[in-house]
């Protein structure tokens, strides 16, 4: 392969590494070890294990960044347009049959960001959970299983071959199930537990087809180039642009993977798990379930962009699987968000959305924009969350309930209310706010590259997401103080799970502002929701593309060329004025609607059928979760009814309840009549005729010695007869 | 194949001398209890250490030679010899098996199973040890046979005597199922010592021989070893005396039979059917995939339609040992590595639920899901050790359960030359689709056991607080070793990988590579 | 020809005797039915030693009474046992031990 | 007187090997022992006699030893009528133990009984000198008489509770049906001298073929011959006699009748296949090929049904008698000549250790219950855990399981099966092995009762058991599993069994 000669054959200034770079694989091992210590002496530390959890996190912080800081350097010092390669280091974990399993990191841009926007999060969540979860029953599990997913994390974002991703993807899994499952006295959150975990293990079917297809396919050609196994991140991505792979086997393999990425970023159609994740803590919710988690599928796909930007035909343009996926997504989570009075619920939805926008980004060939969006998206959303359960954990009595429990907070919790109206303004898109300068890069490749239909469908998510953002902070924090928030608390609205917070002490007293451990990580964040956008400002020319220049890798035999749409005011003001629109239609709605009580808008949705039947329709989240329930509830029949029902059970969301339901209907069926009857029924049977073949060969001993002597000489005849014919 | 002979006494020694403990105990007067049961102790740490002992002589560079091969005539009218030896498949199945009966015991010593009869008990378990290695040591058919059969009434009586309400129905049937199998084995043997010249019942003369027989009566002989093997793994048409023998039989006995009895079938294919009968194995090859497929996606239908947390235990190694067996119908070495692999971690996770299952039975008074619930509130220690155990039976990364499952599925991408590959990638997606019923009944069943809050609703007068308690010092000690194999293994499969696989690619030797 | 008729009549006779044994449910002719085969039988042994002229046959014949004399004295004693025991001689009233 | 001097010009005196016939002589000596006794000694001195007929045994294995050793292998005297080879000693040994186990079996149950205890031993003695005879018998006529020799006392034996109905009629189906059957074997005798104009084994087996001018004649004559001895192995459907016999039969008679006088017919039924009919393969293979199939499955699948222990096991010896058939229906094949006689005997040897076993742990047992219903057993293990230990071996035995003695037995047969490589051969093993799955059906039950059940009027009074029949059980048991791990020692001594002017093919 003369590419890869050529390239070593080129005069390249030796590029920088250093400690940081050459020992990242420290960075999951370090919160590793401290989650066996929290498990094995948390409960008789002084915090119960929670410094432990949380100086781990500062440890993988720093050395992330000293990572990235020498990443940069590395950068620096390579020439332009030179491919700068990534730090990989390998260790063989285990080989047999020609088969090997290493185990390395491969730290590049990509891996770099990801990992500091991991260790970052991580560290203020933890911060944060010190004061939001005192005094839990499972402090100390609750520390060990985050410090956990933090490592499983890293691990997946730094590996350097597919089995140690699929190692990081899965502990990942198991931590969400611990934690979503923190409070599992309630049967709600087990079961949410349970199917967050059940959904992203089928999409785990695709991980493992897709890396078991693509090891057999590259693992020859790997090996004979770049003498690495076909797990080997690198050697894939080569083996992918090289024009060897069969374009069928590649694109089966792309898809597969993409179904993993499906389950695990909560996109249409697997997206339902997410919003019920929600009856976790806050603390999870904002790490796993907006910040950092929910990201390892787009990661995924980033990671093998050279796959699927061949296996998919993604410079094509037009269209292909993962900007459909993304640009649905977008759009239908966004509606929902709309209805919902769950302030959480608003916040997952608009997750769900905006890892739609990313996946639409990186089905669209804007590699670099989708990437910047993981980052800045990051912060904002992260801070939005921690919000929320600093209003329900000072003022709301732990109800999330917008409409009965919250409103005017403004006043009372400045600093939760500042930091919030900033990310929303990030969240939406505004200029100067980091969302701009990812999620309008997006919009802007997306058109560039040839998918101008997506790029419409994003624009009207922009217009949505500004619009739902605005009614959620309008009912939060203006109007009138309702419920909880009032004051007067009403303790049928909590949350579930103060129930198990012993403390509570607040609960009476009025609401107020958090304590330092809470708005602190929130200020953090608010003020890099604020300013992270400037790290990529394509408005201001070049030189401002820090971003570009560390993370993006160069057109090289192990990167796709990528090609950026170039930064127009005109474009931008246009999104620009939809999001204000955006926001000033809500604004006013809402105002009308929920402060002046208006007459024209109150009820509405009961008065004009068109608008109800949407209302409906979203309200019941397009029919995927509740509604079926609900008709059985309500035991309705009538065609309409069972068709939605039917469509309910059977189509998407339907179908992993439906694999639940069904699978345990057949299984019964199956185990009462063929394993129970058919299969163990023979063996039965055949005892019970050897038996009655006993009692039919009875007679013949009737205890009469005449018959025996008949019976004697008759077969003595008999056989002298037939011996007699056969023979003569 | 060439072998290694020094200091050949050391099997033999770990094979009989539970049998020695055994002669002591019926030596001894009938009433101390005591002092039987630390007989039976000192025997199997002996035992045990003896196993240490030949694991540290083992030459681990040369895992593919047998190794303490120690030969003497036994049955010389019928050219059968007492023909002993290890290599890198047997060592660690041989060593699991002192490993589980130690902790068996070790277990038993406070929990015994009514009714008592601790020396009869213990006596029986000693036996049990002394077939089971032997089976993994012998290398002359005939000498295989009769550990394999040695088997068979120890447990019998275990599930007979200590066992649950219907144990009668339970231990007959699996005495008739397993014997029906092995009389058809025994037939299959002979045709086999006739089709190679009569010369040898030895498995390395067969293995050196078996190849020239002509293919169809290969076929043939395949046949009967296959209902003897599969009856015992077991596959799926056969499988049904399994969950009957599991339920019913005591702790100690599912223990048993789920971490080394069931291993003598895919062992038993691994060394015996496979080798020496090359031409049936590739016709066979695809059956036995199909039925493998089968047994993991019938096995989870199984486990999903149980009430019954032991049963459903019972039918989760119904699909476990299909993904074994999905391993060597690939024919491939990583395939078969892949399985042997899939014994162990099976042996141990498997065991380790049917311990669970004993203790919460043993608290609870009732195995029935629904009547159980809340055990994290109650027995936090228990419920945390139950869920890691759930985690690494539905295969997570990290434990030992995803090497036995993982790369098994990996294999069955591409088989084995002259395997039907779109046969096999199917069999693969379909694989693939089991570990996530695996997810869906084992996550259902920790929740609903688990999770919740304590149900006092059945059983009140039993779950009082002072029956309710946690792990005893005797579980920790019995479990702590499984717990760390599957933690260690899980970690770093090498260990094990690198034991089998010199040993597996020589086996495989006569499929030409 | 003279030999095939006491063949025949050997013949004859032994199926008698077979019938005897068969069809009669008193012991004592059962007893008389089984010593007429084995004068059939010995009318065999002496017909064939006459034409092959060897002794054999002789000797075997007389072996042969001698034995069912022995037989036939054994066989009564046990009749007259059963009779002591239940009044009769009727063997298919012995069969209280069956299936 | 001129007459005289020409009789005694023409007699010789045959000569007599005395050292080849010293076995017979002792027992025969032995038995005119306890006749004579039996008249003068007192009743309480009569325990002398079992100890005297015991001896006797013992001392008549000491000449079998010394012709074993000695180096002339084959002694044939009278014309060759009566030979001495290893065939006929080591059935000979096996019968003097089986026999000095049996003697041991007896003597506590007779002493106890209120009968007549010289007779018993007396008749004892007396047929298995019959027996003795058998195995070394060459000629039709010797072959007769020992088998009336050894079947009239064996007939007087089965009715020798004189009092007690059952025994009666046992004595005398035993007795009617044993000498119908001996008639039919008669004239099938007689025709066979009249084809072969001889009674010599060997010159029989010269010109009995399948075909030729009396083709019909020699099959009737062979078909006849055989069902005499098929009679006495109990093979079915012949065997009707058998469990009516042994279920009233004493419990010692069962013992010695279910595996000395079986053991008997098979050696005859060997010598005749053997010297007498091995060109007539064609007529007895399918013959024998039927028996044993039905033989082992109707023997099993009747034994499923019986509630009586000892009725139960006369069903499962009559199908261990199918098994030892089994290699007998391949006999006349290339190849399979020899295993097949070495299986026949090796599983002679350990069917009759096993068996005693059984019948031994079946009379201390009863000594208790006093029952002879399988119930009987129930929890046996819990109150007499060595009998119920003991009894589980044996009955594993029998259903084969390794390493107990039964497995190599049956191993042994399916071997010689299927080392004649033929179709019949598969099909009857298959046939086999799948008996022996069912056979397990009864003995597991008999184990289930042992160990799994409760006691019956839950007395649990321990059994005392007598020396002598404690002594048995320890033969027997030792035997057996000596046998199973070690199974050389007793195929050396089968495989030694050779017979004398055979035709193996």
């Amino acid at each position: 392969m003369n590419l890869f000669s050529n390239a070593d054959a080129e005069v390249l200034a030796p590029l920088t590494s250093g400690w940081f770079l050459d020992h990242a694989w420290l960075i999951p091992v370090v919160p590793a070890i401290a989650f066996a210590l929290i498990i094995l002496f948390g409960k008789r530390m002084p915090f119960k294990g929670s410094e432990l959890g949380v100086l781990s996190m500062l440890a993988s912080l720093v050395l992330s960044t000293g990572a990235g800081y020498q990443w940069i350097q590395r950068v620096n010092s390579a020439t332009e347009e030179q491919f700068v390669d990534p730090v990989i280091k390998s260790w063989t974990w285990w080989q047999n049959a020609g088969f090997e399993f290493g185990i390395g990191q491969h730290i590049d841009g990509l891996a770099v960001l990801v990992l500091f926007v991991v260790a970052f999060i991580s560290t203020l969540v933890q911060i944060y959970s010190l004061e939001y979860l005192r005094g839990d029953r499972r402090y100390t599990h609750f520390f060990a299983a985050l410090t956990l997913f933090s490592g499983g994390m890293l691990a997946m974002v730094l590996a350097d071959n597919m089995m140690l991703l699929l190692l990081g993807w899965e502990i990942m899994g198991l931590c969400s199930f611990m934690l979503i499952g923190h409070w599992w006295e309630e049967d709600v959150n087990s079961k949410a537990a349970l199917k967050a975990f059940f959904t992203v293990r089928v999409g785990d079917v695709g991980l493992l087809v897709g890396i078991s297809m693509l090891y057999f396919a590259a693992n020859d050609w790997t090996r004979e180039n770049l003498d690495v196994s076909g797990f080997s991140i690198r050697g894939i991505s080569a083996w992918a642009l090289s024009g060897e792979p069969n374009s069928t086997v590649i694109m089966i393999a792309a898809v597969a993977l993409f179904i993993a990425c499906i389950g695990k970023s909560g996109q249409f159609p697997l997206h339902t798990w997410l919003p019920d994740a929600m009856a976790g803590p806050t603390p999870v919710s904002s790490l796993l379930h907006s910040s950092t988690m929910v990201v390892a599928g787009v990661y995924l796909v980033a990671r093998l962009y050279p796959v699927f930007f061949v296996g998919l035909d993604i410079p094509g343009g037009g269209g292909n699987l993962i900007v459909i996926i993304g640009g649905i997504t977008i759009v239908i989570s966004a509606a929902l968000a709309f209805v919902q009075n769950d302030i959480k619920r608003v916040l997952a939805y608009s997750t769900v959305s905006q890892l739609g926008y990313m996946m639409l980004g990186l089905g669209a060939g804007a590699w670099m924009p989708a990437v910047f969006h993981i980052f800045t998206h990051a912060f904002f959303k992260a801070c939005l969350f921690l919000g929320a359960g600093s209003i329900s954990h000072s003022a709301s009595h732990h109800s999330f309930d917008m409409k009965r429990d919250m409103g005017g907070l403004r006043k009372v919790m400045p600093i939760t209310f500042a930091t919030w109206i900033i990310s929303t303004l990030a969240l939406c898109g505004v200029f100067p706010f980091s969302g701009f300068f990812s999620k309008d890069e997006i919009i802007d490749n997306v058109g560039h590259n040839g998918y101008g239909l997506f790029m419409i469908i994003a624009l009207i998510g922009a217009f949505m997401t500004a619009a739902y953002m605005t009614r959620a902070t309008y009912l939060t924090f203006f109007g009138k103080p309702r419920g909880a928030s009032a004051g007067h608390a009403d303790h049928s609205a909590h949350d579930a799970h103060d129930a198990h917070d012993s403390h509570d002490a607040h609960a009476s007293s009025g609401p107020h502002e958090s304590g330092l451990l809470i708005t602190v990580p929130l200020i953090i964040l608010s003020v890099l929701a604020l300013s992270s956008g400037f790290l990529n400002a394509t408005p201001f020319g070049e030189s401002w593309e820090r971003m570009k220049l560390w993370v993006e890798p160069r057109h090289s035999a192990f990167a796709p060329e990528l090609h950026h749409a170039p930064f127009m005011w005109s474009k931008a003001l246009m999104s620009l004025a939809i999001v204000f629109l955006g926001i000033a239609v809500s604004w006013v709605l809402s105002f009308r609607l929920f402060t002046k009580r208006d007459p024209r808008l109150v009820g509405l949705t009961q008065r004009v059928k068109i608008l109800g039947v949407g209302h409906k329709f979203l309200v019941n989240k397009y029919y995927l979760d509740d509604f079926y329930e609900k008709i059985i509830v309500r035991n309705i029949a009538g065609p309409i009814a069972s068709a939605a029902y039917w469509i309910n059970q059977n189509i998407l969301d339907g179908i992993i309840h439906k694999i639940a339901s069904s699978s345990r209907l057949i299984s019964g069926w199956v185990y009462r009549n063929i394993d129970q009857r058919v299969v163990d029924g023979a063996v039965n049977n055949s005892a019970s005729f050897t038996k009655s073949v006993g009692t039919a060969a009875q007679p013949s001993q009737s205890g009469k010695v005449s018959q025996y002597g008949a019976l004697l000489f008759s077969a003595a005849g008999v056989a002298a007869l037939v011996l007699v014919i056969i023979n003569t | 194949m060439n072998m290694l002979r020094d200091n050949n006494w050391v099997l033999s020694v770990g094979t009989f001398l539970p049998i020695l403990g055994v002669v002591v105990m019926m030596l001894m007067p009938k009433a101390q209890d005591q002092a039987v049961k630390f007989v039976a102790l000192v025997t199997s740490i002996a035992t045990l250490a003896v196993g240490i002992f030949t694991a540290m002589k083992f030459d681990f560079d040369q895992a593919e030679k047998m190794q303490f091969v120690a030969e003497t005539k036994w049955i010389s009218v019928i050219k059968s010899s007492y023909l002993i030896g290890v290599d890198g498949i047997s060592l660690p199945l041989y060593l699991l098996s002192m490993v589980i009966t130690l902790l068996v015991v070790i277990y038993s010593l406070n929990h015994l199973p009514n009714p008592g009869k601790p020396k009869a008990f213990f006596a029986l378990l000693l036996v049990l040890q002394t077939g089971m290695a032997g089976t993994f040591i012998a290398q002359d058919l005939i000498l295989f046979f009769v550990f394999f059969e040695l088997v068979l009434l120890p447990m019998f009586f275990m599930i007979g005597v200590w066992g649950g309400e219907q144990r009668q129905y339970a231990s007959i049937k699996f005495f008739l199922y397993t014997m029906f199998g092995s009389a058809l084995m025994l037939v299959a043997f002979l045709a086999l010592f006739f089709k190679t010249g009569a010369e040898s019942f030895s498995i390395p003369y067969l293995i050196e021989n078996g190849g020239s027989i002509a293919k169809n009566v290969q076929i043939w002989i395949f046949a009967g070893m296959f209902v003897g093997f599969a009856v015992k793994v077991p596959m799926f048409p056969f499988h049904t005396w399994l969950p009957d023998a599991h339920t019913q039989a005591p702790t100690q006995g599912s223990v048993i039979l789920a971490a080394v009895l069931l291993k003598l079938g895919t062992y038993g294919f691994v060394r015996i059917a496979l080798p020496i009968l090359p031409l049936a194995a590739r016709e066979w090859a695809p059956y036995i995939g199909g039925l493998a497929v089968i047994g993991i996606i019938y096995g989870a239908l199984g486990c999903l339609a149980q009430s019954d947390m032991k049963r459903l235990i019972a039918f989760s190694s119904v699909a476990h040992m299909g993904f074994v067996m999905l391993g060597i119908s690939t024919l491939t070495s990583f395939g078969i590595n892949a399985a042997m692999f899939g014994m162990v971690a099976h042996g141990l996770i498997t065991g380790m639920l049917f311990f669970i299952a004993g203790s919460v039975k043993e608290r609870y008074h009732t195995l029935e899901i629904s009547k159980i619930g809340g055990m994290l509130t109650q027995m936090p220690r228990l419920g945390w050790i139950f869920g890691f155990c759930c985690m690494a039976s539905l295969g997570l990364p990290g434990l030992a359960g995803f090497w036995g499952e993982f790369p098994a599925i990996l294999s069955t991408y591409n088989p084995a030359a002259g395997l039907n590959v779109t046969v096999y990638r199917v069999f693969m997606v379909i694989a693939a689709l089991g570990t996530v019923f695996a997810a869906a009944y084992l996550l259902w069943l920790y929740q609903r056991i688990a999770f919740g809050t304590p149900k006092n609703n059945s059983h009140d007068e039993h779950s009082t607080h002072e029956e309710l308690h946690d792990v005893t010092t005797h579980e920790w000690l019995a479990w702590s070793p499984l717990l760390i194999g599957i933690l260690v293994l899980g970690i770093m499969p090498n260990l094990l990988f690198s034991v089998f696989d010199p040993a597996v690619q020589v086996t495989l030797s006569v499929f030409g590579g | 020809m003279f030999v095939n008729q006491f063949l025949f009549l050997a013949a004859v006779l032994f199926c008698i005797g077979v019938y005897g044994v068969v069809a009669r449910k008193n012991a004592v002719l059962m007893l008389m039915s089984i010593e007429i085969i084995l004068n059939s039988v010995n009318i065999n042994l002496l017909t064939f030693a006459l034409r092959n002229g060897s002794t054999d046959g002789h000797v075997f014949a007389l072996y042969i009474i001698a034995v069912a004399a022995a037989e036939v004295g054994v066989g009564l004693g046990l009749v007259l046992l059963v009779y002591r025991n239940k009044k009769t001689i009727s063997v298919d009233d012995l069969s209280e031990m069956r299936g | 007187m001129q007459n005289l001097n020409l009789l005694s010009a023409q007699w010789v005196a045959p000569t007599v090997d005395y050292h080849g016939l010293a076995p017979e002589l002792v027992v025969a000596g032995g038995l005119c022992l306890v006749l004579i006794l039996d008249l003068f000694i007192d009743e309480r001195k009569k325990w002398l006699l079992s100890i005297i007929s015991s001896f006797t045994l013992l001392a008549a294995m000491i000449p079998v030893i010394t012709l074993a050793l000695s180096e002339t292998s084959v002694r044939s005297m009278f014309g060759d009528r009566y030979v001495v080879d290893n065939f006929s000693l080591v059935m000979k040994g096996v019968f003097l133990l089986a026999g000095y186990v049996v003697v041991l079996l007896s003597s506590s149950h007779v002493e106890e009984g209120e009968y007549w205890r010289g007779e018993y031993w007396f008749l004892l003695l007396s047929s298995l000198l019959g027996m003795l005879m058998m195995t070394s018998s060459r000629d039709l006529v010797s072959i007769f008489v020992a088998l009336e020799f050894l079947s009239i006392p064996a007939y007087m034996l089965a009715a020798w509770r004189k009092r007690d109905p059952k025994s009666n009629e046992a004595g005398v189906k035993y007795f009617m049906l044993g000498v119908f059957a001996s008639a039919v074997m008669l004239y099938g005798m007689s025709l066979l001298y009249g084809v072969t104009n001889s009674t010599l084994l060997v010159d029989i087996a010269a010109k009995t073929t399948a075909t030729g001018d009396f083709a019909a004649v020699q099959v009737l004559a062979v078909v006849f011959v055989i069902v005499g001895f098929a009679f006495k192995v109990s093979a079915v459907p012949f065997h009707t006699w058998a469990p009516d016999t042994y279920e009233g039969a004493p419990a010692p008679v069962t013992a010695f009748l279910s595996v000395a006088s079986k053991a008997a017919g098979f050696v005859a039924l060997v010598v005749l296949i053997y010297t007498a009919f091995p060109l007539a393969q064609d007529i007895w293979q399918p013959f024998i090929w039927v028996l044993s199939a039905l033989t082992m499955t109707v023997g099993n699948v009747l034994a499923l049904k019986q509630k009586n222990i000892v009725r139960m096991i006369a069903y499962s010896s009559i199908s261990q008698g199918g098994f030892v058939l089994m290699p007998l229906a391949v006999a006349g094949m290339a190849g399979s000549g020899s295993s097949a006689l070495r299986s026949v005997v090796l599983y002679m040897i350990i069917y009759a250790a096993t068996n005693l076993g059984v019948f031994g742990v079946i009379l201390a047992v009863s000594r208790k219950t006093r029952s002879g219903e399988v119930s009987s057993f129930g929890g046996l293990f819990s109150y007499a855990p060595t009998l119920g230990v003991l009894m589980t071996l044996f009955l594993a035995s029998l259903a084969g399981i390794p390493p107990l003695g039964g497995w190599i037995a049956k191993f042994a047969a399916f071997q010689s099966l299927l080392q004649s490589q033929s179709t019949w051969g598969y099909a009857l093993a298959i046939i086999g092995a799948v008996n022996s799955v069912i056979a397990f059906g009864y003995y597991g039950n008999v184990m289930r009762e042992i160990w799994m059940r409760p006691v019956p009027d839950g007395d649990t009074t321990p059994i005392q058991i007598p020396g002598s029949l404690s002594l048995a059980l320890g033969i027997t048991s030792v035997a057996t599993l000596t046998f199973g791990v070690l199974p050389g020692v007793a195929l050396h001594f089968a495989d030694l069994a050779e017979i004398a002017g055979a035709i193996i093919r």
